[in-house]
């Protein structure tokens, strides 16, 4: 029913993507997807889309697992894909009944949804090519306030934990006859169910809290990763980070 | 006698790609008492859980007084099969009491008065009469346990499916539980089903064992597992420490076949030896005791050795 | 959904979305800080984020779609000024972990989901002084209140932000809107029975972090 | 020998008003190994919290080494007392195995290198080298009781607290973890204080063993615990099943005065016996033995009639 956060499934295969040092690698990514969502041009667009994919491929992530984490972004962009084709005001194309569909409004559609895929595949080269732990320690690395990746390491952890006990809650509940409706019966349930989950979390927390203490926590763990940043990661990150302003440059002079 | 479970060539592998279960094969008479032993990780929960059609093998299948446990209307499983899982917070999230026994019931669609007259009936069974408006959560551990029992017995299943029933507890609840659950299928003639580490239990829960551990890797009377010591080290798996303390016994000439496995078997089966050697028993060093002992004793550490 | 994904927002809006949240986490943990110590909030306030998480994972059938719960009136209920910087590390994980919403529009679904929460806070603060009523059910209806007003203040604040689109887009914020009307029900009554839950079973639960505890 | 924990008078009151501890007095010496027992909610684990600084008594003192856990800095105190926690999730809290071991030695202030040869040395002292890059999510519960273990040991205290070290652990699991806690205690001379349910265990974890119920209600050698039947019915402790036996076999005639509570135990008590009666050991029924029988049932379960 609720399922494990795995993005980091295929994090144990080798590519470039994988050996690129985690530091460079998220900040060229990340200035990258920034790129590609602002993308102006339909054509542009396609391009950037294009490159996402290049490196998805050469990352060795396999196109379905993307596919699977796609779905979300899909609802929401396919929707507005949609609703933009048949209401955007602009040159009728076609028409079905009393409903219209113009170029104006697949134009804007397609860029919206071109510039939404490209920004989650870009996800998978940056984050599905190492563990999570990673990621978290090289935000570390980059000088993200500690706080707030200790919060994120920490919440990390525990969704597991948490993950595992709803899902017995949720096991025991149908085991006795439950089953999810829009009822005001089961919505209710639901929220005892929940309730139950929170109170439970509530006294871990106290608990790990103490963990924590009993281990001289002072606010600041830091942890022992050596990363090592070395001259191909530099190229890498420039040529990226080259090709993200480039989309710009190209959309703002108008060559193609 | 019929059956109450039929498992054939159950097999399940979870949507990760762990290898839970893999074609078991057993069943369970009606009335009986069967324990499932195994190490952690050997699928216990796994497999409990298809008993109820909460999980559906990827192969194989379940059938529950006949019926299939796959195709039927779940409801219908639910109704004989009531599971009582291992940590009892996980059972217990209404406010009080009483809203966590009328849970089952009112999801069978029972009218208000009869699952007024369940949740009582529970109540008195699992002894928790005064409990009904108390906070499950502020219970003690061995109180939660009794009631995450009685939320299940009040849709009167008829095979109860226990997930580690001692784990946890103090002697005392363990005891209480123990009998209550003994009580419950000489009584009531509910067929129970235990997954327990509890080797110690076992005796006193169970007619019969499987060894689990993926695959069933062995099936019999406690007396006929606990005695098979090829299997033992296989599996890793303990023996009641009365067992344990005849084989001792054994190696200084105390003679018998069928060694007891709690203390009112071994009480019995002294006077019984007692009896049968002309009065009494004579226990020496002989030729071998020290020998004897010694393999005895690296039987039990293989788990050290093994290491 | 309230998580608006990528690609859709125009720089300005990406960016003021992330100088609000920057700025809002700023003050909040700073706030927290003077209030006590964010040590020992940080454990506290990240088991609880991971449970709420966890929590908003569950999905709920509404005809043919299915809806996940947004819980942010609850987050601010419960952690109190802490929700927001919870539901900032709650929507990094939704992004990087499931791809849901996005990275560029991080700032902006989190000022959507976390304003919210400070507000339902408000509320539930609020009308507790209100009325010093004990009573489990008065607590439920001001949960439920302010879990309900919660989304439907964060749908307003999304369809705010995509209104910078242009009057192009009514049509798409209008489906939007509607889509939402029924889960601003469900949120209200299950954050109402969560509150009455936890109102009988741990009531010092309920706004316990983020300095409020004694 | 020093003391290494001085207990005075401890009494405490959680904030909601539950009394868990009531004027608590203990000592542990140096290198010693002490076992704490009770019932469910008799507040073991509270107690365990003051050994650290954690929790702190509302009345009374705690001392670690001489120096009291209220008023020096606590960093003193937690690099002495090492806890580990029940539930190992609770206690895992960083991404990476290595990561949780190096958690408390970069707390303490080492330098980068020693803190490395500290996570080196107790993984290899848990045999859980391999473990290092896994996360704690993927790992098997033993094996978590292992980590949860090895994060403390890294810490090197000089005292290691252990709550439920061998709850819900299969058989294999428990007897290594059992075999590890022994080895720290004789080899690197490490006081260990348990706090635990499993009686079968007591024998193998402790030389001393306090009796809690709020109040300290009894203290001695597991011998002397287990030997008094009215401390016994009093907390509804249970006995391990080897003594258990011994008290049949007296009833059968066997002639002892200290009965062994482990099997090795018994095997030497059985050879010394034998020895001493001049080569072998006579069980009989005399006149007495029906009544002693029965009395002794009656004796173990009392769990069954209190109910
Ligand atoms: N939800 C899940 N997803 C993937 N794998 C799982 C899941 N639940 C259990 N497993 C795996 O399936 C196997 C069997 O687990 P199960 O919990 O059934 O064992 P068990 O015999 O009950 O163990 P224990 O004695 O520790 O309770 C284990 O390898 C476990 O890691
Ligand atoms: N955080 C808390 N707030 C209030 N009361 C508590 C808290 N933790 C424990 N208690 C109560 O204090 C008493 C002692 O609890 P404790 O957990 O120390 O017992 P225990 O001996 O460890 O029990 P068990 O054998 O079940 O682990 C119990 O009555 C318990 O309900
Ligand atoms: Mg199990
Ligand atoms: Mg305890």
């Amino acid at each position: 029913m609720i399922e494990y956060p795995e993005i980091d499934r295929y994090a144990s295969l080798d590519s470039p993507m994988h050996r690129f040092d985690p530091r460079a690698k998220i900040i060229a990514f990340i200035f990258l997807i920034f790129s590609v969502v602002l993308i102006p041009d339909l054509k542009i667009a396609f391009i950037g889309l294009f490159f996402a994919i290049f490196l998805l491929i050469l990352s060795r992530i396999p196109i379905f697992f993307v596919l699977s984490y796609m779905k979300w972004v899909a609802m929401f962009v396919l929707s507005f894909f949609i609703i933009l084709a048949f209401t955007f005001p602009g040159e009728e194309l076609a028409k079905f009944y009393f409903l219209s569909v113009t170029a104006e409004g697949l134009y804007t559609g397609s860029l919206i949804t071109i510039r939404a895929f490209s920004a989650i595949i870009l996800i998978f080269p940056m984050i599905g090519t190492m563990r999570f732990d990673t990621t978290i320690k090289a935000l570390d690395r980059l000088k993200v306030p500690n706080s707030l990746v200790q919060i994120l390491m920490f919440t990390y952890r525990y969704i597991f934990v948490f993950v595992d006990e709803f899902q017995r809650i949720w096991t025991a509940m149908e085991s006795r006859g439950f089953k999810l409706r829009t009822t005001l019966y089961a919505l209710r349930t639901i929220g005892n169910a929940m309730g139950m989950l929170f109170v439970r979390s509530y006294e871990r927390a106290e608990r790990v809290y103490q963990a924590m203490r009993s281990r001289g926590y002072t606010g600041n763990p830091k942890t022992l990763v050596e990363f090592e940043i070395r001259m191909k990661d530099y190229l890498l990150a420039v040529s990226i980070i080259g090709f993200a302003i480039s989309l710009h440059v190209v959309s703002f002079v108008g060559v193609v | 006698m019929r059956d109450a479970i039929t498992v054939r060539n159950l097999s399940y592998t979870y949507p990760d790609g762990t290898k839970a279960l893999e074609e078991i094969s057993l069943e369970v008479h009606e009335g009986e008492r069967v324990a499932i032993i195994g190490p952690n990780g050997a699928g216990k929960t796994t497999f409990l859980l298809h008993l109820n059609g909460i999980l559906h093998g990827t192969d194989g299948q379940v059938e529950v007084f006949g019926k299939s446990a796959d195709k039927e209307k779940r409801e219908d499983i639910i109704k004989d099969v009531g599971i009582v899982f291992q940590d009892p917070d996980d059972q217990l999230f209404m406010p009080t009491i009483f809203d966590d026994l009328a849970f089952g019931p009112i999801n069978l669609g029972l009218p208000e008065e009869e699952v007024r007259e369940r949740v009582e009936k529970a109540l008195l069974t699992l002894g928790l009469s005064d409990y009904e408006n108390r906070c499950p959560h502020h219970l003690s551990y061995g109180e939660k346990k009794k009631a995450a029992l009685a939320a299940v017995m009040s849709m009167e299943p008829k095979i109860l499916v226990l997930d580690e029933p001692t784990a946890n507890l103090d002697p005392r609840s363990r005891a209480e539980l123990i009998e209550i659950i003994k009580g419950l299928n000489e009584r009531e003639g509910i067929t129970i089903v235990t997954a327990t580490h509890d080797v110690n239990a076992v005796p006193e829960l169970a007619d019969r064992v499987y060894v689990l551990n993926k695959r069933i890797t062995a099936e019999g009377t406690a007396q006929k597992i606990f005695s098979d010591v090829e299997l033992l080290k296989e599996t890793d798996l303990e023996v009641p420490e009365v067992f344990k303390l005849f084989e001792v016994l054994q190696c200084f000439g105390y003679n018998c076949e069928e060694l007891p496995l709690s203390i009112d078997d071994a009480i019995e089966h002294l006077t019984r030896t007692v009896e049968n050697e002309g009065g009494h028993i004579h226990l020496h060093i002989h030729k071998h005791t020290h020998d004897e002992v010694k393999k005895l004793k690296s039987k039990y550490e293989h788990h050290k050795t093994n290491k | 959904m309230v998580h608006i994904s990528d690609g859709i927002l125009s720089l300005p809006v990406l960016a003021a979305g992330w100088a609000i949240t920057i700025a809002l986490i700023a003050v909040t943990l700073w706030w927290s800080k003077r209030k006590g110590s964010i040590i020992e909030e940080i454990p506290r306030l990240s088991v609880m984020t991971s449970a709420f998480f966890v929590a908003s994972l569950l999905h709920i059938a509404i005809g043919p779609t299915s809806v996940h719960l947004i819980l942010s009136g609850l987050v601010g209920i419960i952690l109190g000024i802490l929700a927001y910087p919870a539901i900032f590390i709650g929507l990094i994980l939704q992004a990087f972990l499931f791809g849901h919403g996005g990275v560029t529009v991080l700032g902006v679904n989190t000022v959507n989901l976390g304003v919210p929460a400070l507000v339902a806070y408000g509320i539930f603060k609020a009308g507790n002084k209100l009325i010093p009523s004990e009573s489990i059910t008065s607590k439920a209806v001001l949960g439920a209140l302010a879990g309900g007003i919660a989304v439907a203040l964060a749908v307003a604040l999304t369809a705010g932000s995509l209104c910078t689109l242009g009057k192009e887009y009514t049509w798409a914020i209008k489906a939007l809107i509607l889509y939402h009307i029924p889960i601003i029900v469900i949120e209200a009554v299950i954050v109402g029975s969560v509150v009455a839950f936890l109102v009988r079973v741990k009531p010092e639960l309920i706004g316990s972090l983020g300095g409020d505890r004694k």
